[in-house]
Order: C-alpha cells, then sequence, then structure tokens
C-alpha cells in the first residue's frame, strides 16, 4: 500500500533564523527532499504543523509569501514545550512540517480593490504572508494601508520589514504601540489599534479589511469597521483555535459546525457571523 | 426523606441558600441534584443508596456561586469535607451541611467543630468489598501483586474519572498536563497509567478519606480506591493520625517528626 | 540466580549535593576502590528528588536505585531530608502494594566525611542487586507500545 | 449477501477454524467483573448472558495509543520510520453488537473525511466483524431511534441471529464475511426460511433524530446545557466507551535521540482539551463542552458528514459515574 501517511512531516532545514523581538523568530526552512521542493505549492492564509522533534507539533501559519519560491518561513514566539524546543534549535538542523493546510485568502475576489491591513502583536506573520503576496503583485490593488501594533516597541517584529514598507510610496504604514510601551525616540502613534484604526483607516468604499490579531483585539476592532461603514463581507480575518492534527480530524478546532483547520483559517465576517463567538 | 425535602425546600424558599446540593433518583441508582428552587426539592431522595460524594462540587466556583449553599452529607462526604476545610478550601460562612444519623434525625451542621464532632463518632471501617480485595491481595505474593497490577493497569484508558470523581482532586492544572517535562506520558499504557496512580496515591498522602468515589467512577471497574486507601490505612500508625478524621497536625507530608520510623535506611 | 556473573547491574544513585555527593567524592579522593556500576545525579537535597524520577530510572532500565543524603539533622536546609524520610515511608508503602521491587531501591544517610560508607553502600547495593538479577518484569512493561499492545488489548 | 443456517456445533467448528487460520479473535468475556473485548482462543471462554461490552471495539481500528511513526537523530540528520500497515494483524470481533458494527461508518467518516487516515484503514481493511443480532436490551439502549435496530446488518461481515435450538440464521453480508465463512464451508447449511425478526429485541423508538436535529439547530444559547451538565464531572469516560468519538491527541515519546509520534485518545469532555497556550479557553466551562459532545453527534456530524455521531449502545449511560443518561438528555431535548 502506497497510502499516504498525513502524519509524516516533511523533513525541513532550517537555513535562516532571524531574532524578531524577546522570544520570537523567524525560521526559513527548505525542503530537505528536491522533489518534495519541487511539488509543493500553497497560497495565502494557509498554515502548517510544525515538528520539534523530540518535543511536537505546534500549529502556526506559513508567513512567507508563495510568490517567493524555495522556502517557506514561520515566525513564532516562545512559549510552550514544542515552541521553546524549536527556539533551542540552530541553523541547519533538520525539523519536521505537514501542509499546507486550510484555506486561503480569496486575492483572486480583491483584485482593484483597496487593501487595509490591520495585525496585532505576534499576529502579523499570517498577515505578512499576504502583505508581501499582494505587493509582488501590487498593480492587482489600489491603495494599501498597513495598520500594526504591539504592546511596545521592543515586541515589534519584522522590523526591518516594517521600514520596508514605511519607505514605499506605494503603501501607507502606520505603527503603533500601546500607551506606556513607546520608547523615547519612538516615532510611530501611541495607541491600542482599534483606536488607532479609526482615525487612519480608509475609506470603506471598494476596500478589504484584513484583521489578524489576538481575540481581543479583534472584538474591538470589528465595531470600529462597521462605523467605519465596511459591510461584514468586507471584513476578513484568521482564527487560531488550538490543532492537533491540521486536518479535521482531531476535534480541537470545531468551532461551531466549522474546522478552524478545514473551513478557516480564514473567515469573512459573514461566515463568522454563523458560528458561536464564543467559540473562537 | 420528608424531612429532607421540606428542610431544603424551606432553605430554598427563605433565601437561607440559593443551592441545596442533593440526590434524586437515577437510571439505576441516586445521582447528584442541583435544587436551586424550593419547587425541585420535591425530587430529592436521601437513603443508603445515595453514595456519591457530592464534597466534588464544592470547589467548582461556577456551580456553587457565591451565595451561600447547602449540601446533603454522609458521613463518607462529611470527611470529605473536612479535609477540605483542613485545607482551606471551603469557608464555614458560605457552607450548611444536612446530614442523617444513624437513628434518621435529619442533623444541621453549621460549624467545621460541628462536622469534626459528628465524623468523630463514626469509625472509618473496610467494607465487604474492600475487605475481600485488600485480603486476596495481602495473601499475594509480591510478584503476584504486580501482575495482578499490571492486568488492571491494562484496563485504564485515562479518562481521569478518578480524579474527576475525588473531591481532593481540586488542582486546577493537574501533574499529568504538565508537560515541561512530560512527568508522565498521558497516553494509556500499563506503565504510564501505573505511573499515574502512583502519583495520584502520593498526592492522597495524608488526605485520602478513603470516601471511594474514584473506584466508583471509574468505567473500567480498576478498584484504583483501593491504593489510596490501602495507603492511608498503613500510614496512619506511621503518622499517627486517624483513618477519616482530618488532620489536627498539618498534612502528613508537610510535616514531620524527628522520630519517624527509618530501619529501611542504611 | 545469585551466581549470575555476567549480569552487571545498572544502578542510579540520586544524591544530595552537600553530604553524599560530597561522600562519594571523599571515596575517590582517598582513592577507595569500589563497583562501577553506579551513575550518580546530584541534586540539592533530597527533599527535592521527586519519587516519579525513580520510576523513570526503573522505566529506562536501572536494575537498583541508590537514594542518599545528609543524616537527620545535618541537612543543609534543616529538614529537607525529614521531609523525604516521610516521603519515601509512604512511597514504598504505596511500591510494596503495587507489588513494585522495593528491595530494588535502597536508601541511605552518607555524610560527606563517611567516603567509605559511600564505598560499603555502593558494593552492598551491587552485590544485592546483582544477586536479584536484571529487573526485566519492569523494563518489559516500559516497553508495551513497541511490543504491538497498540492493536488492541493483548 | 446470502443468508444460511449454522448449527450450535458448527459454530463452534467454524470459531476453531477462524482461530486456526491465525486471525487474532477478540470477544466479549466476562473477568474482573466486567464484559470486555478480550483476546480469546476458545469458544468457552466467550460471555453469553449480558447486554453490553463496557468498551465498544473501537480500539480494533483506532487503538487507544498509536505510533504514528518513528524517527532517529543521527549526526543532526532525522530519519523517519513510516506506520507499516502491514504491521497489522489479521482480527476478527467476534459477538459484536449491531450498535457496534454501526459505529464504524461515523468513526471512518471522521478519519477519511478529507484526505484518508492511513493508519484507521490499515486497521479497517485488515478487521472483521461476526456480529450478533439483539435479542435482549436494557433501558440505555435506544439503537432504534439513531437509525439501528437490534438486527442491522450495516457494517458487519457476517451477522448472526441465535435460534432456540443452538444454532444461528447467518447472514453472510460482504466479500470479507465470505471469506471468513469459507474457512469452513461445509457449517454452512441451507437456510431453513426462519425469519429472523422473531428472535430480535422489540425496542421501541425514543425520540425522532430529525425532531432532535432541527431542536438541536436552534439550540446554542439554550440554558438546557447548563441544566443538563450540572452535575458532569468532566472525566472522559463517555467518549472512551463510545463507539464513535474520534477525538485524538497527538504526543511524543522521546527515548534519547530515538522518538515516536504517538496518537491516543482525547476526549472533548476534558477542560485542558481546547486550552491555547495563551491561557484563553474557548471552551471553559463543562457545560459547553457537554453542549459540544452533543451537538457534534447529532447535529455537525449529520450536516457536515451525512451521518449521526451515535448508534445508541448506550454505553455513555452506562459508564458515567453521575449518570448522565444521554438518552434521557436527548429525549427531553427533542421534547423542548
Amino acid at each position: 500500500m502506497s497510502e499516504k501517511n498525513t502524519y509524516l512531516p516533511y523533513l525541513m532545514t532550517i537555513e535562516k533564523i532571524t531574532k524578531e523581538a524577546p522570544g520570537v523568530k523567524t525560521f526559513r526552512l527548505k525542503f530537505q527532499d528536491e522533489a518534495e521542493a519541487a511539488t509543493f505549492e500553497f497560497q495565502a492564509g494557509q498554515f502548517g504543523e510544525y515538528s520539534a522533534f523530540g518535543e511536537g507539533e505546534s500549529t502556526f501559519c506559513i508567513a512567507s509569501s508563495p510568490t517567493r519560491n524555495g522556502y517557506i518561513e514561520c515566525t513564532f514566539r516562545d512559549t510552550g514545550r514544542v515552541t521553546s524546543g524549536l527556539s533551542s534549535l540552530e541553523e541547519g538542523s533538520t525539523m519536521g512540517f505537514r501542509g499546507p493546510y486550510g484555506n486561503v485568502f480569496p486575492m483572486d475576489e480583491w483584485k482593484g480593490k483597496n487593501l487595509l491591513f490591520i495585525a496585532g502583536g505576534i499576529a502579523l506573520p499570517p498577515m505578512r504572508c499576504l502583505i508581501w503576496n499582494a505587493l509582488d503583485l501590487r498593480e492587482n490593488f489600489r491603495d494599501i494601508t498597513i495598520v500594526y501594533g504591539a504592546r511596545t516597541v521592543k515586541d515589534l517584529v519584522y522590523k526591518s520589514e516594517l521600514k520596508e514598507w514605511e519607505e514605499r510610496p506605494d503603501v501607507r504604514m502606520v505603527t503603533t504601540v500601546d500607551p506606556g510601551g513607546e520608547t523615547p525616540d519612538w516615532k510611530g502613534e501611541v495607541g491600542f489599534v482599534p483606536t488607532v484604526v479609526e482615525k487612519v483607516a480608509p475609506s470603506a468604499e471598494n476596500t478589504i479589511a484584513i484583521v489578524c490579531g489576538p481575540p481581543v483585539m479583534i472584538k474591538f476592532t470589528f465595531p470600529v469597521l462597521e462605523k467605519l461603514g465596511f459591510r461584514d463581507d468586507q471584513i476578513y480575518t484568521t482564527l487560531e483555535n488550538r490543532m492537533k492534527c491540521g486536518v479535521g480530524k482531531c476535534g480541537r478546532c470545531n468551532v461551531g459546525k466549522l474546522y478552524v483547520c478545514k473551513d478557516g483559517p480564514v473567515f469573512s465576517k459573514e461566515e463568522l457571523n454563523l458560528i458561536p463567538a464564543e467559540e473562537y | 426523606m420528608e424531612k429532607i425535602r421540606e428542610r431544603a425546600a424551606t432553605l430554598l424558599a427563605e433565601g437561607v441558600v440559593t443551592l441545596v446540593l442533593g440526590y434524586e433518583e437515577g437510571t439505576k441508582r441516586p445521582r447528584p441534584l442541583f435544587c436551586r428552587n424550593s419547587e425541585s426539592a420535591r425530587k430529592l431522595i436521601f437513603d443508603s443508596r445515595c453514595i456519591h460524594n457530592l464534597a466534588v462540587y464544592l470547589t467548582k466556583k461556577e456551580l456553587v456561586g457565591k451565595d451561600r449553599f447547602a449540601v446533603i452529607a454522609p458521613i463518607a462526604t462529611l470527611r470529605s469535607i473536612m479535609q477540605l476545610y483542613v485545607e482551606n478550601q471551603l469557608s464555614e460562612d458560605k457552607l450548611l451541611v444536612l446530614t442523617v444519623d444513624p437513628s434518621g434525625e435529619l442533623r444541621e451542621l453549621v460549624t467545621f467543630e460541628d462536622i469534626a464532632g459528628y465524623v468523630e463518632q463514626f469509625e472509618l471501617k473496610r467494607g465487604e468489598r474492600e475487605q475481600e480485595i485488600l485480603s486476596k491481595i495481602d495473601e499475594m505474593s509480591r510478584e503476584e501483586r504486580w501482575k495482578f497490577w499490571m492486568e488492571e493497569m491494562s484496563h485504564c484508558f485515562k479518562c481521569y474519572a478518578c480524579r474527576s470523581a475525588c473531591p481532593l482532586c481540586y488542582c486546577s492544572k493537574c501533574v499529568v498536563e504538565v508537560n515541561r517535562p512530560q512527568w508522565i506520558n498521558p497516553w494509556p499504557a500499563p506503565l504510564a497509567n501505573m505511573e499515574w496512580h502512583i502519583n495520584r496515591a502520593m498526592h492522597m498522602v495524608g488526605r485520602c478519606t478513603a470516601c471511594g468515589a474514584c473506584g466508583d467512577a471509574c468505567p473500567v471497574g480498576i478498584p484504583i480506591d483501593l491504593i489510596t486507601r490501602k495507603m492511608m490505612e498503613d500510614m496512619a500508625p506511621e503518622f499517627g493520625y486517624i483513618p477519616g478524621q482530618p488532620a489536627k497536625k498539618g498534612n502528613a507530608l508537610s510535616t514531620w517528626k524527628l522520630d519517624d520510623r527509618e530501619q529501611f535506611i542504611r | 540466580m545469585s551466581s549470575n556473573t555476567d549480569f552487571e547491574p545498572k544502578i542510579i544513585a540520586f544524591v544530595c549535593n552537600w553530604c553524599t555527593y560530597a561522600g562519594a567524592d571523599l571515596t575517590g579522593t582517598s582513592r577507595l576502590k569500589y563497583a562501577t556500576n553506579v551513575k550518580i545525579v546530584r541534586f540539592p537535597c533530597t527533599g527535592r528528588i521527586d519519587f516519579l524520577l525513580l520510576l523513570k530510572s526503573f522505566a529506562q532500565g536501572a536494575d537498583g536505585i541508590i537514594v542518599s543524603g545528609c543524616h537527620p539533622n545535618d541537612c543543609h536546609y534543616t529538614s529537607g531530608n525529614f521531609h523525604a524520610r516521610r516521603r519515601w515511608i509512604a512511597f514504598r508503602s504505596i511500591l510494596d502494594l503495587m507489588g513494585v521491587d522495593i528491595r530494588r531501591i535502597q536508601y541511605s544517610w552518607v555524610s560527606a566525611a563517611e567516603g567509605s560508607k559511600w564505598a560499603d553502600l555502593v558494593n552492598h547495593t551491587v552485590a544485592d542487586i546483582r544477586s536479584l538479577g536484571p529487573y526485566q518484569e519492569y523494563q518489559k512493561i516500559a516497553d508495551y507500545l513497541e511490543k504491538g499492545g497498540y492493536h488492541g488489548e493483548d | 449477501m446470502e443468508t444460511k443456517y449454522i448449527s450450535q456445533s458448527g459454530i463452534e467448528q467454524w470459531f476453531n477454524a477462524i482461530i486456526t487460520s491465525g486471525k487474532r479473535v477478540y470477544a466479549p468475556v466476562n473477568s474482573r467483573g466486567q464484559i470486555d473485548f478480550k483476546l480469546v482462543k476458545n469458544l468457552n471462554e466467550v460471555s453469553s448472558e449480558y447486554i453490553q461490552t463496557t468498551q465498544s471495539i473501537k480500539a480494533s481500528v483506532y487503538p487507544k495509543a498509536e505510533v504514528l511513526f518513528s524517527y532517529e537523530k543521527v549526526n543532526g540528520k532525522v530519519n523517519l520510520t513510516d506506520f507499516d500497515p502491514e504491521s497489522v494483524p489479521e482480527t476478527v470481533m467476534w459477538k459484536v453488537h449491531p450498535c457496534d458494527a454501526a459505529g464504524f461508518k461515523p468513526l471512518s467518516a471522521i478519519f477519511n473525511w478529507d484526505g484518508a487516515d492511513k493508519l484507521h484503514n490499515a486497521h479497517l481493511a485488515k478487521t472483521s466483524l461476526v456480529s450478533f443480532s439483539c435479542a435482549s436490551a436494557d433501558e440505555s439502549c435506544f439503537c432504534t431511534s439513531v437509525n439501528g435496530s437490534p438486527g442491522n446488518t450495516a457494517g458487519s461481515d457476517i451477522q448472526l441471529t441465535m435460534l432456540p435450538d443452538g444454532g444461528a440464521i447467518a447472514e453472510i453480508l460482504t466479500s470479507r464475511g465470505g471469506e471468513l465463512a469459507a474457512l469452513l464451508p461445509s457449517v454452512f447449511e441451507a437456510d431453513k426460511g426462519v425469519k429472523k425478526e422473531k428472535y430480535l429485541v422489540d425496542l421501541p423508538a425514543r425520540f425522532s433524530l430529525e425532531e432532535v436535529n432541527t431542536k438541536l439547530s436552534k439550540a446554542f444559547n439554550s440554558t438546557v446545557w447548563k441544566e443538563q451538565s450540572e452535575r458532569c464531572i468532566g472525566c472522559g469516560a463517555c467518549a472512551f466507551v463510545c463507539p464513535t468519538c474520534a477525538c485524538f491527541d497527538i504526543q511524543e515519546d522521546v527515548h534519547g535521540s530515538k522518538g515516536r509520534r504517538i496518537r491516543c485518545w482525547d476526549a472533548c469532555g476534558f477542560a485542558m482539551f481546547t486550552l491555547h497556550t495563551s491561557g484563553h479557553n474557548p471552551r471553559e466551562h463543562q457545560s459547553q463542552r457537554w453542549r459540544q459532545r452533543i451537538l457534534h453527534k447529532f447535529s455537525y456530524m449529520p450536516e457536515r458528514l451525512g451521518v449521526v455521531g451515535c448508534t445508541g449502545c448506550g454505553r455513555c449511560s452506562r459508564a458515567c459515574p453521575v449518570d448522565m443518561n444521554i438518552l434521557e438528555h436527548i429525549t427531553s431535548i427533542a421534547q423542548q
């Protein structure tokens, strides 16, 4: 029988490690098997199960853009058994990856529209995949606005890329930190993400808003967008429920009748309205 | 039984308590009942078949709420309540205990001193089942005991009903759920199961009141209650406590005596 | 079984830093010869030695275990060894009920000055365990998942 | 599909032929005061007087704990060893109830709904079911309310209906059943034309699935969950004895440089099941977890997988330490 074992990961070499923020690292991963690398494809919004052999698996999004070939990237914070196991690995070591899993951002439908990216803290990675994807296909979209906030200046991830986005003339980049999180030389905004969004958001007309962040940020940003005139089908987010299998079997990410790993992680607000908010 | 119903209904109607924890008729035997109004108090029953240890609910805040509540407690439950009190898990002003004494009289125990005094009258004895299995185990050689428990452990599927049913397993995060390091393997296998049960027993030293709730709850019929019971019986003379009575001088493992037995130490 | 000369027992010793570890050190510096079957794991105090470590040692192939620390009243932390002693009493009782071979766990007090006692302790324990033979009973169970037990309940 | 007659001695000879063929046979055995599936060699080990085994036959196709793959770290590289389907032995589950055999369908629906599960399918391919129709039932049984019946043949390879003479009507239902019968064809005699219905227990349906489904579709915010679950103590007994509960955990078994990734049973009733690393728990209270259990089986599974996640075996009700009786609770939802 040559049936594929879903749980068997691809072996990946950690090609490059970038320290993003305290406890936060980005790994650039390359397939060890070239045939696997050649057939591997994914789209913005998808996630995977990353293995630290000896510790287990953890779920995060693919943080690099599908337009950048030859590698995938993931960004994670050292918080539990697996992430600390991953965190202790060095460049050149082997880890595992299963995926890509889940649905994708409907970027084709967004052609010709303005994009408003709203992200908080460690939730920038799923957005980063999308942002680079959009920037690499820049001619497909009109105005691009990015609002990104973290608790403190230290906690901002992808600092060099934030700078790159800031310097691009075709991107409006707004960075903010929570009150009290600023440093003396901080030049960005100070304030919580929802408040800043209210201040800087473009017109809802022909705009898609994509929101990624901790549950509390999302819960406070939705009403702001509504106030600004965004309809539910103009708002997108990705959910991050606890997962083990990533393929709709283990039962953890079941929210209402949907599985975040199969029906998500990308949901429009319109779709979210159909599932119970208390379960995500 | 009528008296209990009446009293529960009155307590609820007069607002003395917002909840009476008791028993109602179940599928095959009585089961726990949460009475929140005097009407549902009519469903209350109390007889010798009421053996669930309702003390397990007393530490669940989302169930008992912030107000005063009453619990119908046979002697085994009273022992658990005393142990929970000793461990600072219950407060007197929130709890009212109803019990029926051997003469059939309804008793209301308001203070922990009342409960302690009441519990002291009852000696903790082995029941027929415990006596039968424990004397069988007593006659076994060490190798036979190992085989006996390994066979039993092979049936454990780690549903943790033993932990869930135990009034004294109130930790919000259990040792088996700690994974840095993974102290006990979380999957069911005889050794991992045994490690779990030994761990549970160690955490019960000087605390178990031999209510038997864990053994009663086990869906695959492992007599796990006997592990902690036997340990409790053996440790009582060692550490100078009376089985089933709350420790007067601190928990067995958080205290010590200069002359604790040490003939096994070389 | 007692004349099992091929069998070299694997013994793990959990010792406290202040007394027994220093004592074992003294054994070495005094050039006292003793059996080489012991792997020493140093802890701050016997009070820190979790009972589960002993079970883990058996599961991973130890045939015998030594647990040793400061004599009563000599604990660096005043009462760590008294607490440990209580725990050992309870632990032994539970293990014995479960049919674990408690003869394979040797508890001891060895002070920093008792280099020769450490040598004796190790030699005695090795001899005892040698006569008991390898602890296959336990190791076999540890391998359960590997042996195909995962297909059902054989 | 063909119907045969097999005599009392024929059953025994056939059973022995199965054993001789080298297949592992699991059957209900009365030991330690429990009736449960155990490896057997002789027909006389098999229990006769009981309503239901404590556990379902789920473990035969979804083991309590099993190795997904193993690995070894060598000089910074990792070598993987895949699960080998050939390592699964041929297994016959003897004397399973129709409600158990029916459980394979929902179980496989979960494991294979989107992407095949190699391990589950390897077990399925090696497992044959000889079911015995039910001549008795107790107050926890309700197969007839969930599309089943005491003589339901779904999932079975062969079904026997015991007759007063000690023999049985043998319905050979699948080609795998045919192969099993072919181990000793001589004992399968011509059908005597007896109707099996006469020998089945009469078990009237207690609720209508459609009705339950309609009620549940609007019940998410109902107070019923809190009311019903108050006494639930949050163990996993119901999930583990259930023939269709499939929720699992993936864990790591490490020994130095070698390790294995293990899949083991888990339960949606456990407080830790959905807990995020951040501390956020989408199903924080037992009432939410009880709701998940019921909605998943009776609402989400029918809608998403086209199969109800309950076969009416009643095991969860029997196993529950605090008498969370699923029949009673579902019936009360249906009547609301």
